[in-house]
């Protein structure tokens, strides 16, 4: 592997991207798979119950790192659309739409398990809270996105118009969290994973807590790795096919 | 560009009803409600607010749906393009002619249904303020989202689809003051925040629909 | 197996879904992987021969 | 000083390069009439002459604001009149009188019809009025004459050779003879080799030399 | 006939998601309401049966919007009306794949949404069931108010403003059941004219929407 | 024996009548080109003849399925691939093979694209394709031409010629000359005269004998 960094824009280039991730990918799957198995085996089996709670703080090992996997996907996708828009570096864009899929899926474990987890604490399996509500909006924004991917036909096309989507939808999605806050006040816990925060998780569920976490990253790393390789196949082979098609007409 | 704003408004009257339509379908929704609910008058007197948002809401909503689809299917949007105006302009002339044949008409309507669902008095005053308010932002959100989807047949439910989230911050916003409203509460920082999303939305998702535009074009 | 006392249903259930829906998510990525690499192969096969 | 002119240009649709290495200039003066079969991709050279989707390789030099285009749609709204319709276009493009246009096109007496009640021919006769009223140097024209009877298309040709004459210049696409002085460019020669034509996306695959084979794809 | 049937579904699939976007206006509606009306559970447990229905039949009401007039657009429903099949017979077909793409995902989503508002437990099953039996009936009213519109442009609101009224009963039945069931009355009678109603239509309207569009073709 | 006939017809559109007072019959065998200006009511004709209009006044005599009619429009679906598009038709037309069709109008090479990516001329020759797989006897034909190149005229006139030979008829209107032997029926001396033509509201007043100068109303 000899690259020379003269720009970090260079990895931007689909080949260079195929040949880095050709050899990264199977290091960080096999990382992601030990991390993750690592971090929930020790959170299901090896931490104590809560004396409030019980078992079900067990569902915080993968809730926890699922809501905010969803949130910062969202982020990425923002900065590799940007990215797009500004340089027009296509790996970026297949980045975005890659990421997508994974982040609904995120978003979606985070309400499931959230919902499971209202059901004993809160006596209510869904309740119009902010943050759950906000990862409501959260999913109909990943919904629409690959809805209009899926609907535009040109992939040059569909690449700016969703990048476009995902500029104006980050900030509407800001705004409808402020509204949200303004509208309910809640029962959600607030962030307790914050520094400063008085009363902060205790050790013993933390730690392990941090190997999901990480693990979760891992698992999103290796899968958006895998999925923009497939784009950028898949986008190689849309323009083989149309070359084909234009040379038999 | 005033030429494009009157004949914008000019069409809306001419293809069947213009001003009416998107009224005849909040009136309607208002109506199927009580169906849908029950004829309770309490209860409706509670709901009232927030139906009559989600109301406006939804009778802008489907009224832009071809706000820019049927100028590309004749053709019209080309031309436009190469037209010696700036497509951001075409766009927020676009936005404010459908604001002016839909949202308006919604704001003097709503009183007249406040009234079938039972509206507390207090509130009649903030329902007007906070759609004359909050319209606008419908308009140009919408033509936001129509944009994004102008190149693609049956785009309508498509742009429902990513235009409803979009519109959810300035539903909030204009229901909680209606029902503050009604209930005697200071209501000055929610409006504020929806007089703000207006105007962020009027000062730029003009830019956001004319790339879009560009890009479908192409 | 640790004792989940009368959270055993909603804990196991949380963990059951989450599992179903990664597992899907990592199943459909592999599978388009698999296909469009064949089709990747086949389309450039065509092409330089 | 030539109006318009293009240099090695290539133009793509849906991503494929139809056309490439196109290079030719048009003067105040000029008729460029656009000659290839079916699919050949003229539309798509007109559509980018008008500025309306950018080059794919290559470039266009002219004023942007320089050119009038008329597309196989005629961009007319069914339920305005011929002359609401027409003083719109008149408007946007700064507002010259339209009376001029109804009549050299023979529109007078259709001028409060609704002109969703036309014929073919005669919408088709209104798409073109819309150039006059332009008042812009270069038309760019795609199949102007489709539908028209053959007065209508005497009419039409004389409509650009006055415009010409007043310094104009035209490049139109057709596959019937207008019989005007013309210079005829057939685009059949130009169709795109798609071995070597390559977007952005193809190209950034070919920065490393070392290799070449893509085997890891 | 099954040839039409057939691209009606194909053509649901290409025009980008189908079977999703009926679903994703219902879903997004039923998220709305509670940002309108206000996050108090009891209360929406209470409006939950009736909001779950209006927002089924707009779902309903917003895809089949261009039924017809794409067909008539391009020319296709001139060529139909040519072909040597029954006019009665490609409404049918077109109404019963309208509501294979649009009813049915409803249906089969309705619960996962009864959820959020808090439906109560009791009512899921006669929401499914009023669905199941009422949306055939949304589908082919939704098919005479297509026709009647065909040939106007932004017919689409013009649309609405038929159909709804003709919806009502359809409505008011099947929110009635869903209540009724919620509290453990009887539900015989409501669901018996549903079911009616839904036969009628079925029955009777492909005829009237044929005499619509051969009128309309003229 | 005349496949359509059609005795002092007189045909409307918009509630208008454009055209009065037609005779004509067309046998097996034969083509009927119908020449007239733009806006002569050519069009409007051709619709009564399929049957999608009534006559405004007099009768047109056919075996109503043995009308295929192609409009101004092409009835084609952008999201449906070439087959797609034709076997659909051919499936409604009672499943003829569309392989001939294909071949005739050299669409074989196009047969997966989906319809709304062809050029103007391209989605014409699907089209006329579709008439082939009707395999009804009349073709009638509104302005079928239009932005076909040369080379794909000739295989229109050819299709059509091949059609007539095997004993089918076509009923064409045109603007160009298609070069094949023909009937030609001018459409511009049976322009209605509008004081004469008058629909069955105005009749409805002249029942009342006693009251000849209106004054009542
Ligand atoms: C559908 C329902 C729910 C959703 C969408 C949801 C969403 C979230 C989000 C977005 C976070 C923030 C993660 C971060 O700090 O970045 C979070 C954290 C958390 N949630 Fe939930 N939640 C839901 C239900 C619940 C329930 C019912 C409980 C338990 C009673 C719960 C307990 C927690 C805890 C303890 C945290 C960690 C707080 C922290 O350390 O920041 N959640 N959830
Ligand atoms: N959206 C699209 N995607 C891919 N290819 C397309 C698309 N639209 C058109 N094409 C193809 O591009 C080529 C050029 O089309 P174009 O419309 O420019 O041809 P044209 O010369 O104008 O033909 P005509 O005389 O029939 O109008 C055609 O072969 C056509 O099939
Ligand atoms: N909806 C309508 N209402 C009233 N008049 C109409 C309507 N549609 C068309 N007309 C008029 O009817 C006449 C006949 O139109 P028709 O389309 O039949 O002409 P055509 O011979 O086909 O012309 P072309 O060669 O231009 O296609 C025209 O003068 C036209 O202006
Ligand atoms: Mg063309
Ligand atoms: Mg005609």
């Amino acid at each position: 592997m000899s690259f020379n960094m003269n720009s970090i824009w260079e990895w931007a280039n689909p080949r260079k991207f195929m040949r880095w991730t050709d050899k990264a990918l199977p290091v960080v799957a096999v990382l992601a798979a030990v991390v993750f198995v690592a971090g929930l085996v020790w959170g299901f089996f090896f931490t104590p119950d809560d004396y409030r709670q019980g078992a079900t703080v067990k569902i915080f090992y993968i809730h926890v790192p699922a809501a905010m996997m969803a949130i910062n996907i969202w982020a990425m996708m923002l900065v590799t659309s940007l990215i797009w828009i500004v340089r027009r570096h296509h790996v970026s864009v297949l980045a975005a739409k890659s990421a997508a899929s994974i982040g609904m899926t995120m978003t979606l474990i985070a309400l499931i398990t959230g919902a499971v987890w209202g059901k004993p604490m809160w006596g209510t399996y869904w309740e119009w809270d902010p943050r759950l509500t906000s990862f409501l909006i959260l999913f109909l924004f990943y919904v629409g996105y690959m809805a209009l991917w899926e609907a535009v036909e040109n992939p040059d096309t569909a690449a700016d118009l969703t990048s476009v989507l995902c500029l104006v939808g980050s900030v509407f999605a800001i705004l409808s969290r402020y509204a949200v806050l303004f509208w309910n006040q809640g029962l959600h816990q607030g962030a307790s994973l914050s520094m400063d925060a008085e009363e902060n998780v205790a050790d013993v569920y933390w730690y392990p807590a941090l190997v999901c976490i990480a693990g979760f990253v891992l698992l999103f790393i290796a899968l958006v790795l895998l999925r923009t390789r497939t784009e950028i196949r898949a986008r190689r082979l849309h323009a083989i096919e149309l070359r084909e098609r234009a040379e038999n007409a | 560009m005033i030429r494009l704003f009157w004949r914008d408004i000019t069409l809306a009257f001419r293809s069947g009803g213009g001003f009416g339509l998107g009224l005849g379908f909040f009136l309607i929704l208002v109506t199927l409600v009580p169906f849908g609910v029950g004829p309770d008058s309490a209860q409706l007197q509670i709901i009232a607010p927030g139906i009559l948002w989600v109301g406006a809401l939804l009778a802008c909503l489907l009224s832009l749906d071809r706000m820019f689809a049927l100028d590309y299917e004749d053709g019209s949007l080309d031309l436009l393009l190469t037209a010696p105006i700036p497509l951001e302009g075409v766009v927020a002339v676009k936005a404010l002619a459908h604001w002016i044949t839909t949202g308006l008409p919604l704001v003097i309507a709503a009183p007249a249904l406040g009234f079938l669902l039972h509206l507390d008095m207090a509130a009649y005053k903030w329902l007007i303020i906070t759609l004359l308010v909050g319209t606008p932002a419908l308009s140009f959100i919408g033509a936001f989202g129509a944009a994004l989807t102008v190149s693609l047949k049956r785009g309508g439910l498509l742009m429902s689809l990513l235009v409803l989230p979009l519109y959810i911050p300035t539903l909030i916003f204009g229901a909680e003051v209606v029902r503050r409203g009604a209930e005697g509460f200071l209501v000055g920082t929610p409006l504020a925040l929806q007089a703000g999303i207006t105007a962020g939305a009027i000062a730029l998702l003009p830019f956001a629909a004319a790339a879009a535009l560009r890009v479908a074009a192409r | 197996m640790p004792d989940l006392g009368k959270y055993a249903g909603d804990v196991l259930m949380a963990y059951g879904a989450t599992f179903v829906l990664l597992a899907a998510l990592i199943w459909r990525s592999l599978a388009r992987s698999t296909k469009i690499k064949r089709q990747l192969k086949e389309a450039e096969a065509r092409r330089n021969g | 000083m030539s109006f318009i002119s293009v240099t090695d240009l290539a133009v793509s649709r849906g991503g494929l390069p139809v056309l490439e290495g196109l290079t030719f200039a048009v003067k105040a003066g000029e008729i460029l009439v656009l000659r290839g079969p079916n699919g050949a991709g003229k539309t798509t050279l007109l559509r980018t002459l008008a500025g309306l989707q950018p080059p794919f390789a290559g470039a266009v030099t002219s004023d942007p604001d320089a050119v009038a285009y008329a597309a196989h749609a005629d961009g007319l709204k069914a339920t305005l009149t011929v002359t609401e319709n027409l003083s719109f276009w008149s408007g946007v493009y700064g507002g010259g009188d339209i009376a001029p246009a109804l009549k050299h096109f023979n529109l007078e007496a259709l001028r409060d019809r609704p002109a969703g009640n036309l014929s073919a021919g005669q919408k088709r006769r209104l798409g073109l009025a819309r150039l006059m009223v332009t008042q812009r140097p270069i038309w760019v024209l795609d199949e102007p004459t489709v539908s028209l009877d053959k007065a209508s298309v005497a009419i039409f040709a004389e409509a650009v050779k006055e415009h010409v004459a007043k310094g104009g210049a035209a490049i139109i696409a057709t596959h019937i003879d207008l019989g005007f002085e013309e210079t005829v460019f057939d685009v059949t020669p130009f169709k795109a080799r798609h071995d070597v034509v390559r977007n952005d996306f193809d190209t950034s695959f070919d920065d490393f030399e070392d290799d070449k084979d893509g085997a890891f794809l």
